[in-house]
């Protein structure tokens, strides 16, 4: 599964993109959530409040009940702020 | 048919007036070309604008942005550009057209793309300061009200 | 203060990348710019549409129509540009411009120019059809519906 | 008095401006109406429906009951259809 991190969220992770297998129990968004936040110390301050944080799953943006599995491209990222 | 939108995402700036008269080109059954261009602003000693973005998801969500804009008006025509980057006050950020025989279809969907677009499109704005300082852009409560009231 | 509107009335085309630089010229509080370009489409045989106006009395009216949004939205400039004369399908007819610091004072300004233009200035327009017949265009009750919308 | 003539009217006058000089009685729009109706047959098929034409007095919209007087600029045109 590949993992990408955007803006505040990829500097407070300090990577922009990893590869990760979490365990079988992870299913959803929020479980991808709680699992990546016991990484690393950074990791953790990233998704210290995960009100903060909006989710894709391959490139669509998804709710913390979203189903995640192997293969899949799932990105982290504070809400949008373009235009 | 609906018409095939114009979507492109990059570092390089635009030309207005080139991308107005593609929307024209050839074709005379274009009564009304509606624009907005959002340009970077020097606020509170702002010295650079960074604009980071999700490279795939950023074209996917402006495509589909844009058809839904297509599906929802009679445009003749439609061309987003967003840049990504580092930018300076004055710059222009973003550029949404849309052409259509009528003025009210051409400045309604003008709107609802900029309003969209500033809630469903992945980008992100770091502002650095003359000071040195820098701050992550945070999203507006008033920015997602705008593009609620496109919901149907 | 209010932005002071730039006015022209001409038989010329213009220019909308060279009018949008200029109201960016030599300022960094731009934020937005909003733009309505109408254009002479080819309906139904359409050779040629010729535009009268009312010299003096147009002036005054785009004058005062571009004050009042001026004065209702906070903007930075606006521009008003409006050929008469003889236009062809693919021309330019109208150019309204407008810029804040802010998108929805851009694009609501905008919108309300040109819906007050098209019921408070005095232009008329004659289609000439290829076939050698020519009427005048007949006002629409949308059109003061429009115009209607920004009363208060 | 100058009165000013635009696109239909115009042409169902036949002239584009013309000089007048309207009696005493001749205090308003309405008024001014009437009496230039009775100039010409261009004029009568010009005003053969005055709710089909509009009027500016020293080049600001005016209703029928707006006062006219001696050295006024009015104009006489089919309703607007710029932009």
């Amino acid at each position: 599964m590949k993992v990408l991190y955007f803006a505040w969220v990829r500097q407070k992770v300090g990577t922009a993109e990893e590869d990760v297998a979490p365990p079988e129990e992870v299913r959803d968004v929020a479980g991808l959530v709680g699992w990546l936040a016991g990484r690393s110390p950074g990791h953790a301050a990233a998704f210290a409040d995960p009100r903060q944080v909006r989710a894709a799953v391959n490139q669509d943006f998804a709710t913390p009940d979203h189903p995640v599995r192997a293969g899949d491209e799932v990105a982290f990222f504070p809400p949008v702020t373009g235009g | 048919m609906p018409a095939t939108p114009t979507i492109r995402v990059q570092a390089e700036p635009f030309d207005v007036g080139a991308e107005t008269a593609a929307l024209q080109a050839g074709r005379t059954d274009v009564g009304g070309l509606a624009s907005f261009l959002g340009i970077c602003r020097a606020d509170g000693g702002l010295a650079a604008m960074v604009l980071e973005h999700y490279p795939g998801m950023t074209e996917r969500a402006l495509t589909r942005i844009a058809e839904e804009a297509c599906a929802r008006w009679p445009l003749t025509g439609c061309t987003v550009i967003h840049r990504h980057g580092r930018l300076l006050p004055g710059d222009p950020i973003v550029l949404v057209l849309t052409a259509s025989a009528h003025r009210v279809a051409a400045l309604e969907s003008c709107a609802f793309l900029i309003d969209w677009l500033k809630t469903k499109a992945p980008f992100w704005k770091r502002e650095e300061f003359a000071g040195g300082g820098a701050r992550w852009v945070e999203a507006k409560a008033e920015d997602d009200e705008a593009a609620a009231r496109w919901a149907r």
